[in-house]
C-alpha cells in the first residue's frame, strides 16, 4: 500500500481498538445468544469492521449514519458504549433503545446514529432525509448510509439514490458487498454483479474498493466525503468484504464451504491493522494493554446487561406516541 | 367567520405553519411548479420558495422516506401524495418507520411528518385511484389519523397535526376540496385538538356518525329525516385515531340508536370499530343492533351508473336510519 | 389419519399441487437453495428444479408482480414472503393489481397467484418484524384471505387456494410451523373450501372466536374454564375472506356469549367486523357485550418481556370469557 | 434515412392507417370529454403515435404487450376495435373492458394486450410475469412493456427490469421519454437525463432513439426483438417523442410554450409517415381514401358508444371474484 494511504499511529490505533472492540463485543454477543439471553435475531458484523470504521474514520461527530439490521458494528464505531448495546441485546431498559430495539434497532442520539433498521432498503430513501436536512439548514453535515448487496435489487435503494442525485444532496451510498444477502450468492441475485456501476444510472460518481484493510477504505472515503460536504452530491461506493459468521444466528451457512470462509480470513481486518500497527514499530505490549482493555470493557457491557433490569409496560405506553412539546433529547 | 372552501383550508393551515415555524417545508408531485394537482398549495413556492416547497420525482415510497428522516432530526415536514392512492407504494415506510421509530428508538427520535392528500373517491377515476385508505392506516398504533369534513376543521386540525411531534395522516377528499364552510377571521387561531368528535346537529332518535364526503351524505339524510319527524344526532368524529367513541357512547346512550356512515369498504376499519365499540359500552341502551352504511363490497367501476351505486346514497342513509326505528320505509 | 406438523402440510399442499399441475410455481426469498427461510419448501427445488422453484433477489414488490402477471397468461404461481411483514413494500400490487384485475379487464384477465408465509409474531423480533396483517388485507374486494389454525386446515386450504382462479393471501405462523396435527393420509385428497368455518369444540356457555396462533391460546383457555364447569363452543373461521359468520351467529344464538381473541390490532380488521356481524344478527340473543382479546394498541417491543403482555394470552381470554357470563374473575 | 431502414409501402401503409386512427380517434374522444359522454381521466397519445406502431410493427400477434394509463394508442394499434376503445371511454358494457376500467384500464386478450395500468411503475415488474411464463413454458413469445420517463424514478421501474435482467426474461423495456411527467420537466426528475444510461446498472443493452418516424422506430425495434426471443434477455430502448396535448385532459399544460408545442409538432408522426408514403409513390387519393375509412370508423364508434348501454349491477358483483373453473376467454 502507498505510503500516501497511511494514517498517523494514533488514528490507527485508535481504529484498531474499535475493531477489536467490535469483533469481541460480537463474539460474546453470540454466546450469550446461545444461553438465551438475546433472543430474536443477531446478524453479526464479523469481517466487515473494517468498513464502518474506514468510513467512520473520515466522519465528523455531527455526520449522520444510517445503516441496516447489521448494525452493532457501526454503533460501537460512532461510539455507543458497550454497555448501552449490550444491555439492548439483553432487551434491558438500559440498553440504548431502552430495550425495545433489539439487535436491528440500535439508535444513538448523542452519536447521530439513526438505526438500526429491518426492511431491507427501506433506510436508504429514509437516509436521504438527514441529508435534505442538512441542505435545507445550510449545515455541512454529511449522511452516511449503509447497505448490503442485496439491498440493491428492491425499490427503495433505487428511490433512496435517485432522490439523492437529483437533489444533490449531502450523502455517501455504501454497498457493503458481502457477496451473500442470506444464503444466496450475488450471482443468483445480481444480474449485474459490479454493483458501482449503477451509479452511472443516477449521474453520480461511483467505484468500487476493497474492504479489508481500514487504512484503505478510509482513504477511498475522504473525497467522497469533502465533495459532499462541498455541496456536490452524493457517491456511491461499492466495497467488497465478507462476514465470517452465517447471516444471522439461525444461519448455519451451509451455503459455502469451510474452505471458502478460511480463505477469506485470511485478509482478517482486524488482523491486517494489528500487523500494521506492529509494522509501524507498535509494541507488542502496547497492543497487548489496548486488547485487555477492550475484553475488560466487553466483559463489563455482559455483566451490566445482566444485571440491568428489563422496561416495564407504563414505559411502553408511553413509548407509543411522543409528547408533543419539549424534547428531552433534543 | 368569514366563509372559504375546503381546499383554501387546507392551504392556509400549510401557509400559516409554514410562516410561523421555518422547519415546517412541502414536498410531492407537482406541488410546487404545476401549483398542485388539485390546486391546494397554489401560490406556495412563489411564496416560501424552492428550498421549502419541493418538487418531487414520482417515488413516493423515497420521499415518504426523505420526510421521515428528515423529521428525525428536526424538520417538520408535510408530505403530500398527489392522492392516498398513490400512499401504497409507500406503505411500508408509513407502517415499519413512521410508525415505529419513536419506539423502536426507546424515544430518542421523534416523527413529526404529515402525510395529506385527497382519499376516497373522486369522480370516475375507477379502481385504482379511488380508494379510502381508511382502514389501512386506522389499524397502526404510532399515528394519528385525521379525516376532517368541513373547512374548519381542516384547517384546524391541520395546523394541529403539523405541530404534533407524531406522524399524521391526514385524509381530505378531492370532492372535498370545493366544499365552502365557515373558518375564524384571519388572525384568529384557531387549534382542533386530535381525540374530539365534533356534535354537528343535535337530534333525540338516532346517532349518526359519519366523517369526510359521507358526512355531508350524513348531513343531507339527518335533513330529509327531518322532515318525516325524525331527529337525528350527527356525529363528525373528525379524528379516527385517536377515536373519541366516547361522544358517540354518550349520544347513542340518549337515542339507543346508531348509524355509522363510511366510504370505506365495509371488512373492518373504523366503520366496524365505532360498532364494537359502542355495543360494549352502550350494550344495554341499544334498542337496534348498530347500522353501517358504506361501500359496496367491489372495486371501483369507471360506469358512473355504478359507481352511483358503490358510494353511500342519502337513501341508502335514510332506509338504515328507519331500519333502526323499525319504521317501514 | 396420521400426525404431520404445520410446516411439512404447508410443504405437503405445494408439492401435491405442483405434481398435479405443471403451471404451479414457486418463488420466494431463499425458497430454493437455502431450504426455505423456515424450512417450509425444504427438498423442493431438489424435487422440482430451478424452473420451477425459483429463488428471488429481494424485491418483494418485483416479484409480486411477475407472480401477478404470470398468472394473468395461465400459470398459477405460488408466491412466498419470506414473512408477510415484507408484503408492506408489495402492498400496491396486491391491492391494485392482484385484487382489480379481473375486475378491470372486464373479467377477461384471472389472476390465480396464492401469496403465502408466516403472519404475526415470532419471537422477539421486535416492531417491523412482528405484524399481524390480517386487517390490511381482510378489508379489500377481490381477494380471498385463509389463516389457518391446525396442519390439516394448512393443507387442505392452500391446496384449494392453489386451485382457486382468484388471488388468495394465506397467512401461516411462524410459531405454528412446529405444531403438530392430524391430516388425512396419503392418497386421500382433501380440499377445504373457502368460507367454512370449523367448530373446533362445541360448548353451552359463551361461542369463542379464534385464528392462527390466538386459535390455540383460546382452546387452551376453554379447557381452563372446562375446569370452572364452563362450557365454551369455539370457532375457528378458517378463512377471514369469504368469512362464515353464519357458523358463529348460529352459534352465540345459543350460547348468548361471544369472545373473539386475534393477534391483530384492534382498530377494525377481522376482529371488529365480526362484532358487527354478531350484534347485528344475534341482537336479541347476546347477553352481554361481545367482547376480544388481541394485541396491546402498541408496536411490538423487543423486550420478552413486554412481548408476552402483548400478545393474547390464556389469562385475558379466561378473564373476558367470565366477564360476558358476569363472573368474578 | 438510410434506404435498409425503409419499411416495404404496405407495411407503411398499415402503419400510417393505425397512426391516423389513433389520432382521429382521440381527437374525437378529446370531444366526447368536453362534452360530458367520457369521465375520469383522459391521457391523450396525440404526437406519441410513432412509438407505439414502430414496436408493434416488429411485433408478432401472440406477443405480449403491457403500458401505462395512455393506452389507446397501444390498444388500437394492437388491434382493438374503435368501437370497443370508444365504448370503454363511454362507460358502456360494449367496451373493451365492459365499462369497467375506462380509459386508463383497456384490456384485449384476444389481442394479447395487458392493459392499461394506473399506478406508475407498477406494470413494469407485473409485464416481467409473461415474460417469466414465456420462459417457463418455453414459448419465443415476447413482452413489450412501455412505461414513461417519470416512472425511471419508482422502484416498480427498478425491481422489474433488476428481475428481468436477471433471469433473462424475453422483455424489451420501452421508456417513452415524453419530457415530462405530468408538469414536470425531465430537468427536475432525473439527475440522469439520458435514461438509457441505467441499462448498464442492470447488465443489459440500452440506446436510445427518435420517435417521430415510426419507419426509424420499427427498424430500431428489430434487433431488440429478435434477441429477446433467443432467450438472451431484455434491451432497454429509451426513445424521444412529445405529446401534443396535456398530460390529461385537466391539465392546461401552462408549463410550456406554445412556441415549443408548436416546434415539435413539426416533427408530428402522423404525417412524416404519409409524407413519406406520398414519396414512396402511393397517390393522395389512395390515401385519402384511407383517411376517410378513418374518419368512418371512427364517427361509427362514437354512434356505437352512444347507442351502448352501461353496464349493470349483477354483472359488477360478478366480476369481483372469478368462478374457479372455465375461463371463458382461454
Ligand atoms: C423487504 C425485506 N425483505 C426481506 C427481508 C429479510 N432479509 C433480511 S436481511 C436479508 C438479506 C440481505 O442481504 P444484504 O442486503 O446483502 O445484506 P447483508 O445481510 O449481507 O449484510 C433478507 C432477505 C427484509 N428484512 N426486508
Ligand atoms: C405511484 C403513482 N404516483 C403518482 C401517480 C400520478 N401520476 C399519473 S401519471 C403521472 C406522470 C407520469 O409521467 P411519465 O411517467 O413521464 O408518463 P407520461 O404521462 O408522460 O406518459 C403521475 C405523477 C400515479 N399514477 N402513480
Ligand atoms: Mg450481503
Ligand atoms: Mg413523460
Amino acid at each position: 500500500m502507498e505510503d500516501s494511504l497511511l494514517l498517523k499511529k494514533d488514528e490507527l490505533l485508535t481504529l484498531y481498538k474499535k475493531m477489536f472492540l467490535i469483533r469481541r463485543f460480537e463474539e460474546e454477543a453470540a454466546r450469550a445468544y446461545a444461553q438465551g439471553k438475546i433472543g430474536g435475531f443477531l446478524h453479526l458484523y464479523i469481517g466487515q469492521e473494517a468498513v464502518a470504521m474506514g468510513a467512520i474514520a473520515c466522519m465528523r461527530p455531527d455526520d449522520y449514519f444510517v445503516t441496516t439490521y447489521r448494525d452493532h458494528g457501526v454503533a460501537l464505531g460512532r461510539g455507543m458504549t458497550a454497555r448501552a448495546c449490550m444491555a439492548e441485546l439483553f432487551g434491558k431498559v438500559t440498553g440504548c433503545s431502552k430495550g425495545f430495539g433489539g439487535s436491528m434497532h440500535m439508535f444513538d442520539r448523542p452519536n447521530n446514529f439513526l438505526g438500526g433498521h429491518g426492511i431491507v432498503g427501506a433506510h436508504v430513501s429514509l437516509a436521504a432525509g438527514p441529508a435534505f436536512k442538512a441542505k435545507y439548514m445550510g449545515e455541512d453535515r454529511i449522511t452516511m448510509c449503509f447497505f448490503g448487496d442485496g439491498a440493491t435489487n428492491i425499490g427503495g435503494f433505487h428511490e433512496g439514490i435517485s432522490l439523492a442525485a437529483l437533489w444533490k444532496l449531502p450523502i455517501i451510498f455504501v454497498c457493503e458487498n458481502n457477496q451473500y444477502s442470506m444464503g444466496t450468492p450475488i450471482s443468483r441475485t445480481a444480474a449485474q454483479p459490479e454493483f458501482w456501476k449503477k451509479a452511472e444510472g443516477y449521474n453520480i460518481p461511483g467505484f468500487r474498493i476493497d474492504g479489508h484493510d481500514v487504512r484503505e477504505v478510509a482513504e477511498k472515503f475522504k473525497e467522497p466525503i469533502a465533495r459532499a460536504r462541498r455541496g456536490e452530491g452524493p457517491t456511491f461506493i461499492e466495497v467488497v468484504t465478507y462476514r465470517y459468521r452465517g447471516h444471522s444466528m439461525s444461519d448455519p451457512g451451509k451455503y459455502r464451504t469451510a474452505a471458502e470462509v478460511e480463505e477469506r480470513k485470511k485478509q482478517d481486518p482486524v488482523r491486517i491493522a494489528r500487523d500494521a500497527l506492529l509494522e509501524m514499530k507498535v509494541k507488542e505490549e502496547e497492543l497487548a494493554k489496548i486488547d485487555a482493555l477492550v475484553e475488560e470493557e466487553v466483559a463489563d457491557a455482559v455483566k451490566f446487561a445482566d444485571e440491568s433490569d428489563p422496561p416495564d409496560e407504563a414505559l411502553m405506553h408511553s413509548l407509543t406516541l411522543a409528547k408533543t412539546g419539549e424534547d428531552p433529547y433534543a | 367567520m368569514r366563509e372559504i372552501n375546503y381546499r383554501t383550508a387546507v392551504r392556509e393551515a400549510m401557509v400559516e405553519e409554514m410562516m410561523r415555524d421555518e422547519r415546517v417545508c412541502l414536498m410531492g408531485e407537482e406541488v410546487g411548479h404545476y401549483q398542485g394537482a388539485y390546486k391546494v398549495t397554489e401560490g406556495m413556492l412563489e411564496k416560501f420558495g424552492e428550498r421549502r416547497v419541493v418538487d418531487t420525482p414520482i417515488a413516493e415510497f423515497g420521499f415518504a422516506g426523505v420526510g421521515i428522516g428528515a423529521a428525525m432530526v428536526g424538520l417538520r415536514p408535510i408530505v403530500e401524495f398527489m392522492t392516498w392512492n398513490f400512499s401504497a407504494v409507500a406503505f411500508d415506510q408509513i407502517l415499519n418507520n413512521a410508525a415505529k421509530l419513536y419506539q423502536m428508538s426507546g424515544g430518542q427520535y421523534r416523527v413529526p411528518v404529515v402525510f395529506r392528500g385527497p382519499n376516497g373517491a373522486a369522480r370516475q377515476v375507477a379502481a385504482q385511484h379511488s380508494h379510502s385508505m381508511d382502514p389501512f392506516y386506522v389499524n397502526i398504533p404510532g399515528l394519528h389519523v385525521c379525516a376532517p369534513s368541513t373547512p374548519r376543521d381542516a384547517k384546524g386540525l391541520l395546523k394541529t397535526a403539523i405541530r404534533d411531534d407524531n406522524p399524521v395522516i391526514f385524509l381530505e377528499g378531492e370532492t372535498l376540496y370545493a366544499v365552502k364552510g365557515e373558518v375564524p377571521d384571519e388572525g384568529v387561531e384557531e387549534l382542533i385538538p386530535f381525540g374530539q368528535a365534533r356534535i354537528a346537529q343535535e337530534g333525540t332518535d338516532v346517532t349518526l356518525v359519519a366523517w369526510g364526503r359521507p358526512y355531508h351524505t350524513a348531513m343531507q339524510a339527518a335533513e330529509s329525516l327531518a322532515k318525516e319527524g325524525i331527529s337525528c344526532e350527527v356525529i363528525d368524529p373528525r379524528t379516527l385515531r385517536p377515536l373519541d367513541h366516547r361522544t358517540v357512547v354518550e349520544s347513542v346512550k340518549k337515542t339507543n340508536r346508531c348509524v355509522i356512515v363510511h366510504e370505506h369498504w365495509e371488512h373492518g376499519g373504523t366503520g366496524a370499530q365505532l360498532v364494537d365499540l359502542v355495543q360494549r359500552e352502550a350494550f344495554d341502551y341499544l334498542d337496534a343492533p348498530v347500522l353501517r352504511v358504506h361501500n359496496q363490497d367491489v372495486s371501483m367501476p369507471y360506469a358512473v351508473n355504478l359507481e352511483n351505486t358503490v358510494l353511500p346514497t342519502v337513501e341508502r342513509v335514510v332506509d338504515a336510519v328507519k331500519k333502526t326505528l323499525y319504521v317501514a320505509s
